[in-house]
C-alpha cells in the first residue's frame, strides 16, 4: 500500500520536473523573436481558448489585435468591452474626439410636392434603381425611396417615413458613421455637424436643374435663386449649378436665409421656437434700410465732405 | 393614361414558377400514389392524409406564429413532402406517429433552416429516419393488409429484411429468395411489402419520366443511383451469390426508385452542377449498398441520401457550371 | 451547312415577330426635334453649332468628345433653337440639340438617288475615315462607334467578319424588314466590311425563324458575286444575337472572359450598320435615320418604320393611332434586352431599335419567393455563371468571390431572371455585382499600370 | 455579500455556461440521456470547479507564467482523480454510467476556462462563489437537458415512466436527439430567460 | 482487414464528435469557414496521433508495471499538454508556414477533450472488431487514433461546408448561430447512424 | 502578479504542485482502495447472484469449447457447487450481446442476465427490459424444452419485431449451457480419477 502511494508521488512528481525541464529547454532552445505586445495582450485575455472570437485561441487574437490597424472585427466575446478596452489601452489606440456631426438628409420631394410619373418594378434597392433611371417622378436628383441608406444603417436611426417616401435620421441613434453617405447613390445624405444644441441650418435639396425646371419636379426644390446667399451676411452660402449650399462653419443660425427661401427648401432644426418668417424678414429689411440709410448717409457725408472740400 | 411601370431588363418571363414545379411532381407521384392506395386500401389513404394535412398546417402555422412571414402554402412544396413521407412509411403506421413524422420534417427539418430552399437535408428523409430511429416497432412491424378494392397483396417482411434476417441466420441468398418465393416481374408491378411507396416500381418510374420530359427535373442524378446500385451490386454479387443480393434484386427493391427518383432529385438538397449531381448519385448508391450488405438497418437508401445531401454544400463549392471562355 | 447555335444556356421564349410582314413606312419629321450628343457608348459628343444656327440634313451638329466617341448630324434641316439639358428615355439630364424643322434641305454631296452602287472603293483607311465621319455606331444595340471597331490594335488579325442578322429577341423585325427590303445596299455594306478587315470571308447569320431573308439574301450574294460572303442559318434561341455567342455558334470560339471579339479573329457587325456603312461608303450619307419596329399585342398598329434620329417618341405614338389604354409598359428595343421608357417626351437615338408596347398582365414580376436551387438560372446562363449565387454574392457585396466566380462575365441577357421559377430579380441584383467586380478588375489594372510606370521611372 | 451573490446569479444566467459560454459541450450532450445522469454529470464537474478554483486562486500568485497552464491541470485533475476515486467507491454504478466523461473535466472547458479567466486574478472567496455560480448553472442546463431528452426519450421524468411502460421517442436518447434538444433548448433560453 | 475494420469504425461507425460526443467545443468554434476547419482538422489528427503514442507507452510500460492505472487521468493530461505546447514551439521555429496553417490551432487542442478522450479509451476500453473483444495493442492503437481524427476531420469539413452554405440562407434569426449549427449537427448525426453495425 | 518564469521557479513550482497533488492522490488512493475493491465484488457477487442460487463464495475460472474460451464463475455454498455463472457472447442485431447465464450443475438454466449489448433502444434492447422475455429463462430446461425461437420450431418467445436479438440471446444461453455440460463433466472425470 504505502509503496503504491511511494510510486504515486515519483511518478508524477519526476513526470512534473522532467516536463518543467523539458519545456524550458525546448522554449529556450526554439525561441522565436515576436512583438512582445501579444504577451501584454495575450495576458489581458481570458484564456479560454474558447475560439469564440474567430480566432484559434487567444493568443491568435492577441497577434490578430496586434496587427489589426483599428481593431475593427477583433472583439472577444467572453472578455467583452472591459478586456477590449484593455487591449486598446496596449495598444495605444484612443478613441478619436471628433466635433459631433450628424446625417441630414436633403431631399424634401415629398410624395405631394413631387408626383410619381411612373411605377417601378424591379428589385427594390436604391442602387439597382439608380442604376436604371431618374426614379418614378420628373426629379432626376431626388430620394428614390427605397431605403438603402435604411438598410446600411447599423444602429437603426434611418427609417423610412411612409408619408413622405423619404428617410427620417433619428439623431439620438445616427454615430454619423457615414454608412447611410456611401450607401445612397443620389448622393442626398451628408453629414453635418450637429450645431449647437443641435440647431442647424441646411438646403434640403440636390436638383440641379434650372429653376422653372427644379420646380416643375418638385414644389419643395432649390431654384437656385440666390436669394439665401445674397441675404447671408455671414458668407456661409455658397451657389454652385442651380443650388445653393450651406457651410456649417460659418453658419451662425440666424434663419434669415430660411426667411428668404420662396421654396421652402432652407430647412432649420432643433431651433427652440418656430421660425416667425414675417419678423426675421422685417428684421432683414430693416437690415437693409439701415444698410441704405448708412450708405445713403456715408454718401452724404462724403459728399458733405467734398462739399467742404471743394468749399474750402 | 396610368403611370408606365419601369424595371430593369427582362421585361418578360418564362412560365414557370415553384407552384407549377411542385405540382408537376405531385402529377408524377399521383400514379404510386393511386397504387399504394389500391394495394393498401384505407389505411393508407388514412396515412397519406394525416401525413399531407399535417405537413400543411405545420407550415402555415409555423410562418404565421413563428417566424411571422407570409404563408408559403401555396407554393405546394409541403404537400410534396406530405406526399413523400406518407409514401415513405408503412400503411400501419398510427396517426400520431405520422404527425410526429411531419413535425420533424416540416418543423425541424425545413422551417428550422428558415423554410422552402434554405434546408439542407431531405425533410420527407428526416422525418422518415427520425421515426425509423424513434418508433422501430411501428416502422418495422407489417402485417396483412386489407386491401380497398380487394386486390390481394402478399406482405410479409420487406424482401430486404428477410434477406437481412435469413443472412444472420445463416442462410444463403438463394435459398432466402426461393423460400419467399420473389419474382422480379412480381416486384415490378406489386408490392412485397414495405412502405407504401415500395408497392409499385412501374408507377415510379412512370413519374419519373414525366418529370424527365416536363424537364423539371434532370435525369442524372436518378440514373447514376441506378448504376453504381447495379454495378456495386454485380461485383459483389458475382463474387459470392451466397451472401450478396443480385442488382435486379437491388434495383426493385426497398425505396430505392422511390429515392432516386424522387428524393435524392429534390432541388434544393442537391447539387447543382452536372458532375457534382453525377459524385452525389454514385455515393448514394455506393452507400446504400454498403448499408444494405453490411449495415445494421435492412435498407439504405433514406440513409444515404441524407448522408450525400450532407455533402452537397462542399460538392457545389468543388464541381461549378462550365464557364463560356474560361 | 447544318443550323448552327451557340454551347451553353440560352432560352427559348416565344418570338412574337406580330410585324414581320409590315414593309417599311417612312415616318416624316416631327415639327421640332430633339438631337442627343449621347447616341453611342464612349464619351458624348459636343455641340459645334449655336443657337439660332441654321442647319441642314446631314451637317455635322457635334463633334467626337473623346476617342471613343463619334460625330452626330443634323437629322432634320431648321433652325437650332436650344442647347441644353433634357430628360432623355430614362429621365436622366442630357445635352440635347432642339431644331425647328423648316423644310427638308440636305447637304450637298449627300446621293439621294435608289441606284445601287457596288463598286467598292479601295483605299481601305479612306473607307473608314468616311465610316467616321458619318458617325456610324452599332445598331445591334451597344451603339459601339463602328470606325474603331474596324481598327483593330496592331498585332490582331481579323479572320472573319460577321453580320449579325439573328434579331434573335422577340416581336423585333426592323432587321427582318432591312434584310428583305435593303438587302442588296446590306450584302454591297458587308462586303465594305470584309473588305476593310483584310478581304476576309463574310457570314451573314439568320435565324431559322426568318426564311424569307435567309433565302434573299443568298440570292443577292449570288447576284452581286460576292466570292467571300456566304449566309449561315442558325437554330432558334436567345441570345443568339450576342456576339460572344454568335461567333461561338458561328466559329466555334469562344472569346475568353475580357477579351473582345477580334482576339478569336471575329468582327461582329448588325444589318443595320451594314446598311448604314453602305449608306455612308458609297452614298455619303451620315447615320440621321434607322429602321424602328413599332410593336405589341396591345398596341392597334404593327409597323417597321423609318425614323429620322431625334423623334420624340410621343410624336411616334401619335402618329400610328395613340396610347393604348392598357399598354402598362414601353419598351425601347426588345423584352429580353430593351430598357423600359420613364419618359414618353424623350427622343429616338441611333441605336433605338423597337417600340414595344406591353401590357401589365405581360410583364409585371411576380413577388420573389425563395430561392429552390433549381439551377435553371445556371441552365439558362449562356456565359455558364451560376446567377442564383451571383445574386447572393451582390446582395452581400462579396467583391471578391463575384470576381472569382465571374460575375463580370455576366452578358445581362437576362436569361437567368426570365427563367426563374421562384421569380427572383436575379439580374437586377447582378448588375450590381458585375459592376463591383468590374471596378475591381479595373483598379487593379490601374494600380498595376502605375506601378509598372512608377518602376520604368 | 452581494457582490458574491451576484456571482453565483451571473452563472446561472449570464455567464450560463451551456447556453452562453457554450463551454464543456460533451458532457452536456453525452451524459444528458436523463435528469438523473444530467444532474450528476452537473454535480460532479461542480464538486471539481469549486475546488480547483479556490485551489488555484491561492496559489496563483506564486505560478510563473510559463508553467501556469501545467500547474493548473496538475491541480484541476487532482480533483479529478479524486472524484473518480470516490465514485468508484461510493456510486460505482453511476461511475460506470458516466464512464470517460468523468476524467474529462479535466478538459473541460469550464473549468480551465474558469481557472484562467477568473480564479487566478480573484480571491479565494470570490473564486468558490464563481466556481458555485457556473457550476450550478452547468448543473441545472444540464438537469433541464436531461430531463427534456428522457421526457421525450423514454418517456418519463427522473426515472418515472409516465406513459404506461411504453417507450419515447428514442432519437431523443439517442446522439440525433442530443444535439436537437440542446439546439431548441438554447433557442428558448436565449429567449425567455436571457431576453437579451 | 482487422485495420480496415478498425478504421470503418473509427470514421464512419463510431465518429468522435456524430456518435461519441467528443471534442464538441471547438468542433463548434471553428467550423465557420472551410479553410480553419481544414487546418484545425490536420492539427487534430497530428496531435491525437503523436499523443497516443506517448500516453500509451507512458500507461504500458509506467503505470502498468506499478499498478497505479488510476493515475492515467492526471499523468495522460499533463504529457498531452506539455506534449502540445512543445510541438507548438517546435514547429514555430522550424516551419514558420506549417505553424501558420497548423500550429495556431494547437491551443484550442490542449482543451480538446478529444484528445485525451482517445488517449484513454485506447487504454482501458475493449474493443470488438469481429469477436472476441480485446485491449487493442500499439499498432491497433496508432490507426485507431488516427482514423479516429480522420473522422473527426470528415465531421469537421462537411460540418464547415453546411456552416458556410447556412451563412448564405435566410436562417431564422433566433436560429442564427449555435442553434442552427447544433440542429444540423443533429441531423448530420442522424444521417450517420445509417452506418451503425457496419462493424459490429 | 505571478512569479518570474525562470527555470528555478519553473520548474520548483511545478515540482512542488505535483509533490503535493501526487501526496494527496496517493492519500486519496489508500483510503479508497478498500471501498473500491470491495464495490467490484459487491458487482461480481450481484451479477453472479442474480443468475444463481444463494452461494459463499465464488472462483473465477474458464474452460475452452470448441475452441472458444469462456469464463465463468464457480459458486460454491458449503463446501457443494451450486452452479455456474458463465459469461457467454454472441453477435446480436447491433454488435456484441454479453450475457451472464447461469446454469445450475443438472444443466438447467437458473437465471440470465445481461452484461452489455448493443441492441437497438425500444427493440433488441427489450431483451434486458422485456419483463415476460426475461421471465422464460427462470428455470428454462433444455433437455424439456428446445432452445431455439418459436419461429424456428423452439421454444424461446421472441421479442416483437427483435428476432435476430432473441435468436442471439438464445444462442448465447445455449453457448452457456454447453460450457457447463463440459465443464460439469469435466468435473466428473477428475472425480473418476481421483
Ligand atoms: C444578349 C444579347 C443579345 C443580342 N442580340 C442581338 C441581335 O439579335 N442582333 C444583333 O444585331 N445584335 C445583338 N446583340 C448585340 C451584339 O452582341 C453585338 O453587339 C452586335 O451584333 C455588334 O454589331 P454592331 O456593332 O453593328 O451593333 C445582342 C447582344 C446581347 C448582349
Ligand atoms: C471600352 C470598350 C472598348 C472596345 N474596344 C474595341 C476594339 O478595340 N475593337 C473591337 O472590335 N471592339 C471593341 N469594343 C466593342 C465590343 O467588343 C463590342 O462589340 C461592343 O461592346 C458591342 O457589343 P454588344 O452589343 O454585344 O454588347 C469595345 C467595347 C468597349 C466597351
Ligand atoms: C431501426 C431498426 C432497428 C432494429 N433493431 C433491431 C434489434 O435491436 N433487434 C432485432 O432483433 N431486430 C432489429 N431490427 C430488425 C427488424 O426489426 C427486423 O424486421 C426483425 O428483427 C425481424 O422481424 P421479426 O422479429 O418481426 O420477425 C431493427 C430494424 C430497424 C429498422
Ligand atoms: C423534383 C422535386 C423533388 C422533391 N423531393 C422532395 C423530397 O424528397 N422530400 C421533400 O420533403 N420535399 C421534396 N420536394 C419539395 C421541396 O423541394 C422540399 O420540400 C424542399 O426541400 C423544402 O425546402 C421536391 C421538390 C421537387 C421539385
Ligand atoms: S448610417 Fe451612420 S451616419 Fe447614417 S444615419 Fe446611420 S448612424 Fe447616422
Ligand atoms: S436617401 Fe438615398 S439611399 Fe436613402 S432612400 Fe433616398 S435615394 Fe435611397
Ligand atoms: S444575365 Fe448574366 S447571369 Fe443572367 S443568364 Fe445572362 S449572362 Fe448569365
Ligand atoms: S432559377 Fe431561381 S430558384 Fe432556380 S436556382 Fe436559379 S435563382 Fe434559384
Ligand atoms: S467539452 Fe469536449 S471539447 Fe469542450
Amino acid at each position: 500500500m504505502t509503496h503504491t502511494v511511494i510510486w504515486t508521488i515519483a511518478i508524477i512528481t519526476v513526470l512534473g520536473l522532467v516536463l518543467a525541464l523539458v519545456l524550458y529547454l525546448v522554449a529556450k532552445k526554439f525561441k522565436v523573436e515576436e512583438d512582445p505586445r501579444i504577451d501584454e495582450v495575450e495576458k489581458v485575455m481570458p484564456g479560454a481558448n474558447c475560439g469564440g472570437c474567430g480566432f484559434a485561441g487567444c493568443r491568435a487574437f492577441a497577434e490578430a489585435a496586434v496587427k489589426s490597424p483599428d481593431l475593427e472585427g477583433v472583439f472577444c466575446p467572453v472578455g467583452g468591452n472591459d478586456v477590449m478596452a484593455k487591449v486598446a489601452s496596449i495598444l495605444g489606440y484612443e478613441v478619436k474626439a471628433k466635433a459631433p456631426e450628424v446625417a441630414v438628409v436633403r431631399c424634401n420631394g415629398t410624395c405631394e410636392a413631387r408626383p410619381r410619373v411612373n411605377e417601378y418594378d424591379g428589385f427594390a434597392t436604391c442602387a439597382v434603381k439608380a442604376a436604371l433611371y431618374a426614379g418614378d417622378t420628373a426629379c432626376a436628383y431626388g430620394c428614390l425611396g427605397c431605403g438603402d441608406c435604411v438598410a446600411a444603417c447599423q444602429f437603426g436611426a434611418l427609417s423610412m417615413d411612409p408619408a413622405t417616401g423619404l428617410p427620417v435620421v433619428d439623431e439620438e441613434k445616427c454615430t454619423a458613421c457615414g454608412a447611410c453617405v456611401k450607401a445612397c447613390p443620389k448622393k442626398i445624405i451628408e453629414l453635418r455637424q450637429k450645431g449647437p444644441r443641435g440647431m442647424r441650418e441646411f438646403v434640403s435639396c440636390v436638383n440641379k436643374d434650372k429653376g422653372p425646371v427644379a420646380k416643375k419636379a418638385c414644389a419643395n426644390a432649390c431654384i437656385g435663386c440666390g436669394l439665401c446667399a445674397k441675404t447671408c451676411i455671414h458668407e456661409a452660402i455658397t451657389m454652385a449649378v442651380n443650388i445653393a449650399w450651406i457651410d456649417s462653419y460659418k453658419c451662425k443660425l440666424c434663419r434669415e436665409c430660411e426667411a428668404v427661401c420662396p421654396t421652402g427648401a432652407i430647412h432649420g432644426v432643433n431651433f427652440p421656437k418656430p421660425l416667425d418668417k414675417d419678423a426675421v424678414k422685417a428684421r432683414i429689411a430693416e437690415r437693409k434700410k439701415k444698410a441704405t440709410e448708412a450708405k445713403a448717409a456715408e454718401a452724404a457725408l462724403v459728399a458733405e465732405a467734398a462739399k467742404e472740400a471743394a468749399h474750402e | 393614361m396610368s403611370k408606365l411601370i419601369v424595371s430593369p431588363s427582362p421585361h418578360i418571363h418564362s412560365k414557370d414558377s415553384t407552384r407549377s414545379l411542385m405540382l408537376d411532381v405531385v402529377i408524377a407521384l399521383l400514379p404510386a400514389v393511386l397504387c399504394s392506395f389500391v394495394f393498401y386500401g384505407w389505411k393508407e389513404i388514412l396515412v397519406m392524409a394525416v401525413s399531407v394535412c399535417s405537413c400543411l398546417l405545420l407550415e402555415w402555422a409555423i410562418t404565421r406564429f413563428l417566424l411571422k412571414k407570409p404563408s408559403t402554402l401555396c407554393d405546394l412544396s409541403a404537400v410534396v413532402t406530405g406526399i413523400l413521407l406518407g409514401l415513405n412509411l408503412p400503411y400501419t403506421t398510427p396517426w400520431w406517429v405520422v404527425f410526429i413524422g411531419a413535425v420533424v420534417a416540416i418543423g425541424v427539418a425545413k422551417m428550422t433552416f428558415g423554410g422552402l430552399g434554405q434546408n439542407i437535408w431531405n425533410p420527407a428523409l428526416v422525418g422518415r429516419v427520425f421515426l425509423l430511429v424513434s418508433f422501430p416497432t411501428y416502422m418495422t412491424t407489417w402485417s396483412q393488409p386489407k386491401s380497398l378494392f380487394g386486390v390481394d397483396a402478399v406482405t410479409g417482411p420487406t424482401p430486404l429484411g428477410a434477406i437481412n434476417e435469413g443472412l444472420m441466420q445463416g442462410a444463403s441468398v438463394q435459398d432466402i429468395m426461393a423460400q419467399n418465393g420473389y419474382d422480379y416481374g412480381q416486384m415490378l408491378f406489386a408490392n412485397l411489402g414495405g412502405s407504401a411507396g415500395e408497392v409499385c416500381a412501374i408507377a415510379l418510374l412512370l413519374g419519373f419520366v414525366y418529370l424527365c420530359v416536363r424537364r423539371v427535373i434532370k435525369p442524372w442524378i436518378t440514373l447514376s443511383i441506378f448504376a453504381t446500385v447495379a454495378l456495386t451490386a454485380l461485383i459483389f454479387w458475382g463474387v459470392n451469390p451466397a451472401r450478396f443480393t443480385g442488382p435486379v434484386f437491388n434495383l426493385l427493391t426497398g425505396g430505392l426508385i422511390l429515392g432516386a427518383c424522387f428524393m435524392a432529385t429534390d432541388y434544393v438538397t442537391s447539387p447543382m452542377s452536372l458532375w457534382g449531381g453525377v459524385i452525389f448519385g454514385v455515393g448514394i448508391g455506393f452507400l446504400t449498398m454498403m448499408i444494405r450488405y453490411f449495415g445494421s438497418y435492412p435498407e439504405g437508401v433514406s440513409f444515404a441520401i441524407l448522408i450525400m445531401n450532407s455533402f452537397v454544400p462542399l460538392l457545389n463549392r468543388a464541381f461549378h457550371q462550365k464557364k463560356f471562355g474560361r | 451547312m447544318s443550323k448552327s447555335t451557340f454551347a451553353i444556356g440560352g432560352v427559348h421564349p416565344h418570338d412574337n415577330k406580330l410585324a414581320r410582314d409590315c414593309r417599311t413606312e417612312v415616318l416624316p419629321p416631327a415639327p421640332t426635334m430633339y438631337v442627343s450628343v449621347a447616341q453611342h457608348l464612349g464619351a458624348p459628343a459636343l455641340p459645334v453649332v449655336e443657337v439660332g444656327d441654321k442647319v441642314k440634313v446631314g451637317q455635322v451638329i457635334a463633334g467626337p468628345g473623346g476617342f471613343v466617341s463619334t460625330y452626330v448630324h443634323a437629322p432634320v434641316s431648321g433652325t437650332v433653337k436650344s442647347i441644353g439639358p433634357r430628360a432623355d428615355l430614362a429621365g436622366r439630364p442630357v445635352t440635347h440639340i432642339e431644331i425647328a424643322v423648316e423644310g427638308d434641305e440636305w447637304m450637298e454631296g449627300i446621293d439621294l438617288s435608289d441606284n445601287l452602287v457596288t463598286e467598292i472603293p479601295t483605299d481601305n483607311q479612306a473607307i473608314i475615315e468616311k465610316i467616321h465621319s458619318a458617325g456610324v455606331v452599332g445598331l445591334g444595340g451597344a451603339t459601339f462607334p463602328t470606325h474603331i471597331k474596324l481598327s483593330p490594335p496592331p498585332g490582331s488579325k481579323c479572320e472573319r467578319v460577321i453580320i449579325n442578322g439573328c434579331e434573335c429577341e422577340p416581336y423585333l423585325t426592323s432587321d427582318y424588314r432591312v434584310l428583305l427590303e435593303k438587302g442588296e445596299q446590306t450584302v454591297v455594306g458587308a462586303a465594305i466590311l470584309a473588305q476593310v478587315m483584310g478581304n476576309v470571308p463574310c457570314t451573314v447569320a439568320i435565324e431559322e425563324n426568318k426564311p424569307e431573308a435567309i433565302a434573299h439574301i443568298r440570292e443577292v450574294i449570288a447576284k452581286l458575286g460576292f466570292k467571300n460572303l456566304e449566309v449561315m442559318e442558325m437554330k432558334m434561341r436567345y441570345p443568339q444575337g450576342s456576339e460572344k455567342q454568335l461567333i461561338d455558334a458561328v466559329m466555334h470560339r469562344q472569346v475568353r472572359s475580357g477579351g473582345l471579339p477580334i482576339s478569336v479573329g471575329a468582327v461582329v457587325q448588325n444589318v443595320g450598320t451594314a446598311l448604314a456603312v453602305y449608306e455612308a461608303v458609297q452614298k455619303n450619307k451620315p447615320l440621321i435615320d434607322n429602321t424602328i419596329t413599332v410593336t405589341g399585342e396591345c398596341f392597334p398598329k404593327q409597323a417597321n418604320l423609318q425614323v429620322r434620329v431625334g423623334t420624340p417618341i410621343r410624336y411616334i405614338i401619335d402618329s400610328l393611332g395613340g396610347m393604348p389604354a392598357d399598354a402598362a409598359k414601353v419598351i425601347s428595343g426588345g423584352p429580353m434586352m430593351g430598357k423600359a421608357i420613364a419618359n414618353l417626351d424623350a427622343t429616338t437615338l441611333k441605336g433605338t431599335s423597337a417600340l414595344l408596347f406591353l401590357t401589365e398582365k405581360q410583364t409585371r414580376r411576380a413577388p420573389e419567393t425563395a430561392c429552390i436551387r433549381c439551377g435553371k438560372c445556371a441552365d439558362a446562363c449562356p456565359m455558364g455563371l451560376e446567377p442564383f449565387l451571383l445574386q447572393k454574392l451582390s446582395r452581400i457585396a462579396d467583391t471578391e468571390a463575384l470576381e472569382a466566380n465571374a460575375a463580370q462575365d455576366c452578358i445581362e441577357c437576362g436569361c437567368c431572371l426570365y427563367s426563374c421559377p421562384a421569380h427572383i430579380p436575379l439580374l437586377d441584383v447582378i448588375r450590381t455585382g458585375k459592376g463591383l467586380a468590374l471596378g475591381a478588375i479595373k483598379a487593379r489594372a490601374a494600380a498595376a499600370k502605375a506601378a509598372a510606370e512608377a518602376a520604368k521611372k | 455579500m452581494a457582490k458574491n451573490w451576484k456571482l453565483i446569479t451571473d452563472g446561472l444566467v449570464k455567464n450560463n455556461p451551456t447556453f452562453v459560454l457554450l463551454l464543456g459541450m460533451c458532457p452536456t450532450l453525452a451524459t444528458t440521456t436523463s435528469a438523473v445522469n444530467g444532474l450528476s454529470m452537473g454535480l460532479a464537474t461542480l464538486f471539481v470547479l469549486v475546488l480547483s478554483n479556490v485551489v488555484i486562486s491561492l496559489i496563483a500568485p506564486v505560478v510563473p507564467d510559463k508553467v501556469h497552464i501545467p500547474v493548473y491541470i496538475v491541480v484541476i485533475a487532482t480533483f479529478v482523480t479524486l472524484l473518480q476515486l470516490l465514485m468508484q467507491a461510493y456510486t460505482p454504478a453511476m461511475y460506470e454510467t458516466l464512464g470517460l466523461f468523468i476524467p474529462l473535466i479535466v478538459v473541460n472547458c469550464i473549468v480551465l476556462g474558469r481557472a484562467e479567466a477568473f480564479a487566478n486574478k480573484h480571491g479565494v472567496l470570490e473564486s468558490a462563489c464563481d466556481g458555485l455560480g457556473v457550476g450550478i448553472g452547468f448543473t441545472l442546463s444540464l438537469t433541464v437537458l436531461g430531463l427534456v431528452r428522457e421526457i421525450l426519450g423514454s418517456g418519463s421524468a427522473f426515472g418515472f415512466n409516465f406513459i404506461g411502460g411504453h417507450d419515447g421517442m428514442l432519437a431523443f436518447v439517442m446522439a440525433p436527439g442530443a444535439f436537437l434538444c440542446l439546439g431548441y433548448l438554447m433557442v428558448l433560453f436565449n429567449k425567455f430567460v436571457k431576453k437579451d | 482487414m482487422e485495420y480496415f475494420l478498425i478504421i470503418i469504425s473509427a470514421i464512419f461507425v463510431n465518429n468522435i464528435v456524430l456518435a461519441q460526443f467528443l471534442g464538441i467545443c471547438p468542433y463548434l468554434g471553428v467550423s465557420n469557414k472551410l479553410s480553419t476547419a481544414t487546418g484545425m482538422s490536420m492539427a487534430v489528427c497530428f496531435v491525437i496521433t503523436l499523443a497516443t503514442l506517448v500516453t500509451f507507452l507512458i500507461n504500458k510500460y509506467l503505470l502498468v508495471p506499478f499498478q497505479l492505472e488510476f493515475l492515467q487521468t492526471i499523468a495522460f493530461i499533463l504529457v498531452i499538454a506539455a506534449l502540445v505546447q512543445m510541438v507548438e514551439i517546435v514547429l514555430k521555429k522550424v516551419s514558420p508556414s506549417l505553424y501558420q496553417a497548423l500550429g495556431i490551432f494547437l491551443p484550442l487542442i490542449t482543451t480538446n477533450c478529444a484528445v485525451l478522450g482517445v488517449a484513454i479509451t485506447v487504454v482501458t476500453k475493449e474493443f470488438t472488431f469481429g469477436l472476441p473483444s480485446h485491449m487493442l495493442n500499439l499498432g491497433e492503437a496508432l490507426v485507431y487514433a488516427f482514423a479516429t481524427s480522420l473522422g473527426y476531420g470528415l465531421a469537421m469539413v462537411i460540418f464547415a461546408g453546411i456552416r458556410e452554405h447556412l451563412a448564405l440562407c435566410d436562417v431564422p434569426k433566433a436560429f442564427k448561430g449555435v442553434p442552427i449549427a447544433l440542429v444540423s449537427v443533429g441531423i448530420l448525426a442522424l444521417a450517420f447512424m445509417g452506418f451503425s453495425g457496419m462493424v459490429k | 502578479m505571478a512569479a518570474v518564469s525562470n527555470l528555478k521557479n519553473m520548474t520548483l513550482v511545478l515540482g512542488l504542485t505535483c509533490l503535493l497533488c501526487s501526496a494527496v492522490l496517493g492519500g486519496a488512493y489508500a483510503l479508497t482502495k478498500k471501498p473500491i475493491d470491495a464495490a467490484a465484488v459487491a458487482k461480481t457477487n450481484k451479477a453472479v447472484g442474480a443468475v444463481l442460487p444463494a452461494f459463499d463464495e465464488t472462483s473465477y475460472e474458464s474452460v475452452e469449447v470448441d475452441g472458444k474460451t469462456y469464463n465463468y464463475y464457480k459458486a460454491v455454498k458449503g463446501g457443494e457447487t451450486v452452479g455456474y455463472a458463465v459469461e457467454s457472447t454472441v453477435v446480436g442485431f447491433g454488435g456484441p450481446l454479453s450475457l451472464m447465464v447461469g446454469v445450475t450443475p443438472d444443466g438447467v438454466v437458473y437465471n440470465t442476465s445481461v452484461l452489455s449489448h448493443s441492441e437497438t433502444p425500444g427493440l433488441g434492447a427489450k431483451c434486458n427490459t422485456d419483463a415476460k422475455f426475461m421471465a422464460q429463462w427462470e428455470g428454462f430446461d433444455p433437455s424439456a424444452k428446445i432452445l431455439s425461437v418459436k419461429k424456428d420450431g423452439g421454444d424461446v418467445d421472441a421479442i416483437t419485431a427483435s428476432t435476430i436479438t432473441s435468436r442471439a440471446y438464445t444462442e448465447a444461453v445455449k453457448n452457456a449451457v454447453d460450457a457447463v455440460s463440459v465443464i460439469s463433466s469435466g468435473v466428473e472425470k477428475s472425480n473418476l480419477e481421483d
